[in-house]
C-alpha cells in the first residue's frame, strides 16, 4: 500500500523544519528536556523572543550547546553521553534529584523519539523486543513530563506508519503522547483519532490518511 | 526575551494566592521563616488556609501572627507546642483551628515525595504508636511498615539567602532546614531572600534550590528577626 | 511503697555521672544524635580518645558547643531551637536529607529522654495525652536510629517507677530502646527482663526491684 | 583520637568485599566512573557479584573489564546497550550474565529509598509496560501507579573530586549523577577522590555527600580517563 520510493511531491519537511516547528511551540521560560538523536535539533531554532531551559536527565539543569575540540570535559555530559556545556544560571545536581524534576511534574515539555504512537498516545520507543533491552530514561520522562512531543519520521526505514491504531512493540508508557511532529504533519492525540493541527503544504489530507493507520482528521 | 522570576512587591509576590489554599511555610522555629511573606499574606487576607510547616509560630509575627488573624483553619506540623507560641495555643484551645500531627522526619519526606511524583511511601515511623492508626501496614524483609502519602500544596512561602533572576536558590546555615522541600512540593514557590545576584555569579555546583522549583522572587535585605522581634513587643499588623 | 523522700544512701548518681557512663558507651567514630534536654550533657564528658560527630535533625551534622554570647547567629541552632556552632568537617542539609540519615540507619545512637520504658523496649516521651499533641522527630530517630539510649531519672517527679511492664502513655516506639541509663543503674533491655549492667554503688538490688515495674536481674 | 578514613591501598580499601556481594558502581557513561576501584576489585578477585549501576561498561576498561574477567553474575541497570560495550554483549549473548533492566528514575529512587530507610515507594513511572509485570498496582487520585522496592547493595564504589578525613565529598559538574545517592544505599561506600583537603577547607555549606555515608577514602589524583584508556587500546589486566 505505501510506496517505498515517494515522488517529490511526497518529500516532507526536512528535520530542520521539523525543528524549528517544534521550537516555535515551546513557550518563553519552558523547562524542556530534550531526548537523543533529532530531538536534539530543536534548541537550534528557538527564536530570540524567548529563554528556554534545558534539562539533561543525568543531573544537568542549563544545558548549553556542544563545546569546542579544545573545551571538551568528560566530566560535563549530556545524557546521550556527548560533551555539552553549562550555561550562565545553570546546575548539577544528583541523579535522585534529577529525577525528581522529570517524574514531579516540574519538566514543562520532553521531546522524544519514537518507534510508534498509537490514537491514545501509547508510546514504544525503547526496544524492538530484540536485541539487549536497554531503557534509560524514557519511561520516567514519559509518565512526568508536563507534556510529551514526539518528532519522528511519519513512516519507518521500511516504508511502515509509525501512526498506529495500537502499538505492537513494547510500550515506553500509555496514553502519554499529546502531539506527534513527523516530516508530513503536525498531529495532535485526541479521543476522536489523529487531529491534524498542520500538514506539509505538499501532501493532501487523503495521503496523510494512506500513510497512517487509524483515522486522520481535521 | 530573558527569564526573569524577580518581583519588587509583596502583593505581586501573592497575588494567586486564594481563599481555601494550601501554603507551605518554610522554616524551623524562626530559623528560614519568611516573616515577610507571611505578613504580606495577612495584608492579602486569603482565609480558610492550610498551612504545612514544622511549627505553628511564635508570638504575634509572621506564623503566629497570620494564626492570630484567624486565616488559617487548620495546621499540619510536627511540633505545635512553642514556648513563645500564644495565637496557635489560643485558637486551639477554643478549639478554632484544627491540627494535624506528623512525626518531623515523615512530613519532611511527605513533602520531598510530593515534589518528586511519589504518590506514597513505606516507612517505620509511628509503627505502633497512636499517629499509625488508620494506616496501611505492609511487612518488607519481616519488619512492619506503614504507608504515608505525598503533602501537595498550592503555595510554598520560603525564606533563602541568595538568588540569581532564575530563582537558583542557597541558604544560610539550619535556615536551609525544610525551604528546598517546600520549593518542590508546591505548585508555585514564592521566595523571599536576602540578596539578589547575577547568573554568571552563581556556582553551578552549589546551588541548593535550582530555578526549576522557583516561582518568584523578592529582595527582603534586612528580614525581621523573630527573637528580636518578639522580644521588641512586635505585632503584626 | 516508693519513697518519695529517699535518704543520703538511696540517692542516685547525679546527671553529669550518668552522662559521662553514656559518653563512655559511645564508641569512637559514631553518629550520635542527642535529644533535646539531659542528654544534651552527654557531649561535655566525650574522653580525648575518641572523637563523636554530633547530628541535629534540623540539618545539621557536625554540631559544635553553644557559642559565646556575641558570636549567636539565629540561623544556627539545633533542634531545641538553641543557637549552637559547626566545627570543622561539619556540613549542612535539608529536611528531607537530614531525615534520611535517621531513617536510613546512618546514626548509630541516639540518645533520648523518657517519661515510660516498658521491658519490651517500648519508649514513651512525646504526650501525657494531655494539652496539645507535639511529636518532633521523637518517632523518626527511635524507628531509625541504630541503638537507642535512654537517659533519666528512675523516678518520676511523683516517684513512680518510669521503667515499666507495660507502658501507660501514647508511645514514641515499639521495642525500640536497648539500654537505659537511670540515676540507680544501667540497664538493658532483654527479653527475661530488665538486665543490670551496673548498679549504684549504694543501692542493693532489691531496692532496684522495689522502684522498678517488672523483674529486674543481674 | 581523630576520625580518619583516609587508606593508601586500594587492597586497604576493597578489604572486606566478598563472594556474593552487591556492589553499586558510581557513574553516567565515563563520567564518575570510579575506574581504579574498578580494577582493584579485578586485583581482589571476588566473584558472583551483583552489580547495579546506570550502564554495564565500555571497552576492557573499569566495569567492562570487571564484567570480562567473569566476577559479575547479574547486572540491575537501565541501558545496557551502549556503542563501546563488549564484554557485557558478549557473556549476555552466551546467557552468561543475568540482566535486570530498571527505569533509569526509577533506579535512582530504588537506590536513595534504601539510602532513606524507604522499603518501597510507588510510581507511575513503566504504568502500562513491559516493566511494570508481576508489580502491585494502587490507585492514587485516580491515576495508577506501580509500587517499586529499595535496592541495598554491600558496597558502593564511587569516584569523587574532593573529601576531608571525615569523607565530606563533593563532585565534578555531571561526574555526581549516581554516586551521592549510592554512598547513602550501601553499608559501606569507598571513595576514590581528586584530591585530599583538611576539614577547614571544607564549606560546610557545599558539602553534596556528607561523610556520614562515607566509610574509606584513598586519592588518585589522576584517574584513568575511559575515552582515552579505550582509545588508546588499554585492556585491564
Amino acid at each position: 500500500m505505501i510506496k517505498k520510493n515517494l515522488t517529490n511531491a511526497e518529500k516532507g519537511w526536512e528535520r530542520g523544519v521539523i525543528a524549528s516547528k517544534i521550537a516555535n511551540d515551546l513557550p518563553h521560560a519552558s523547562y524542556v528536556n530534550l531526548g537523543i538523536g533529532m530531538p536534539e535539533l530543536v534548541s537550534q531554532h528557538i527564536k530570540d523572543d524567548r529563554e528556554i531551559i534545558y534539562h539533561s536527565e543525568n543531573g544537568l539543569l542549563g544545558m548549553g550547546p556542544t563545546p569546542n575540540e579544545n573545551e571538551i570535559d568528560f566530566d560535563l555530559i549530556n545524557a546521550g553521553k556527548k560533551p555539552v556545556t553549562i550555561l550562565p544560571g545553570g546546575s548539577f545536581c544528583h541523579h535522585a534529584d534529577s529525577f525528581s524534576m522529570i517524574r514531579g511534574g516540574h519538566i514543562d515539555y520532553c521531546v522524544l523519539g519514537a518507534m510508534e504512537v498509537s490514537m491514545n498516545g501509547d508510546l514504544a520507543n525503547w526496544s524492538t523486543g530484540k536485541g539487549i533491552p536497554a531503557v534509560g530514561g524514557a519511561m520516567d520522562l514519559v509518565a512526568g513530563a508536563k507534556n510529551i512531543f514526539v518528532m519522528t519520521q511519519h513512516l519507518t526505514k521500511e516504508g511502515k506508519p509509525k501512526l498506529v491504531e495500537k502499538c505492537t512493540l513494547p510500550l515506553t508508557g500509555s496514553g502519554v503522547v499529546s502531539r506527534v511532529y513527523t516530516d508530513y504533519a503536525i498531529i495532535d492525540i485526541t479521543k476522536e483519532g489523529f487531529k491534524i493541527v498542520e500538514i506539509n503544504e505538499n501532501l493532501s489530507i487523503e495521503y496523510l490518511q494512506t500513510v497512517t493507520e487509524g483515522r486522520v482528521y481535521q | 526575551m530573558q527569564i526573569n522570576k524577580i518581583k519588587t512587591e509583596i502583593a505581586e509576590m501573592l497575588s494567586d494566592v486564594f481563599d481555601g489554599a494550601t501554603i507551605m511555610v518554610g522554616g524551623f522555629g524562626e530559623a528560614g521563616s519568611p516573616i515577610e511573606l507571611l505578613h504580606g499574606l495577612i495584608d492579602h487576607g486569603a482565609k480558610d488556609l492550610t498551612i504545612i510547616a514544622n511549627n505553628s509560630g511564635n508570638g504575634r509575627v509572621g506564623l503566629g501572627a497570620l494564626i492570630g488573624q484567624k486565616q488559617v483553619k487548620k495546621v499540619i506540623c510536627s511540633f505545635a507546642r512553642s514556648a513563645k507560641g500564644i495565637t496557635f495555643q489560643e485558637l486551639y484551645n477554643k478549639g478554632e483551628i484544627e491540627l494535624e500531627v506528623v512525626p518531623q522526619g515523615t512530613l519532611a519526606e511527605r513533602i520531598r515525595a510530593a515534589g518528586s511524583g511519589i504518590p506514597a511511601f513505606y516507612t517505620a515511623t509511628a509503627v505502633g504508636t497512636p499517629l499509625a492508626i488508620g494506616k496501611e501496614e505492609k511487612i518488607f524483609n519481616g519488619k512492619k511498615y506503614i504507608l504515608e502519602e505525598a503533602l501537595n500544596a498550592d503555595f510554598a512561602l520560603v525564606k533563602a539567602d541568595l538568588s540569581d533572576r532564575y530563582g537558583n536558590l542557597t541558604f544560610n546555615k539550619t535556615a536551609r532546614n525544610f525551604n528546598p522541600i517546600m520549593c518542590m512540593a508546591a505548585k508555585q514557590s514564592l521566595i523571599q531572600v536576602r540578596k539578589l545576584i547575577e547568573p554568571h555569579q552563581t556556582n553551578p555546583e552549589n546551588v541548593i534550590t535550582p530555578g526549576i522549583f522557583v516561582k518568584k522572587i523578592i529582595e527582603i535585605d534586612n528580614p525581621i528577626i523573630e527573637t528580636n522581634a518578639i522580644e521588641e513587643g512586635m505585632i503584626y499588623p
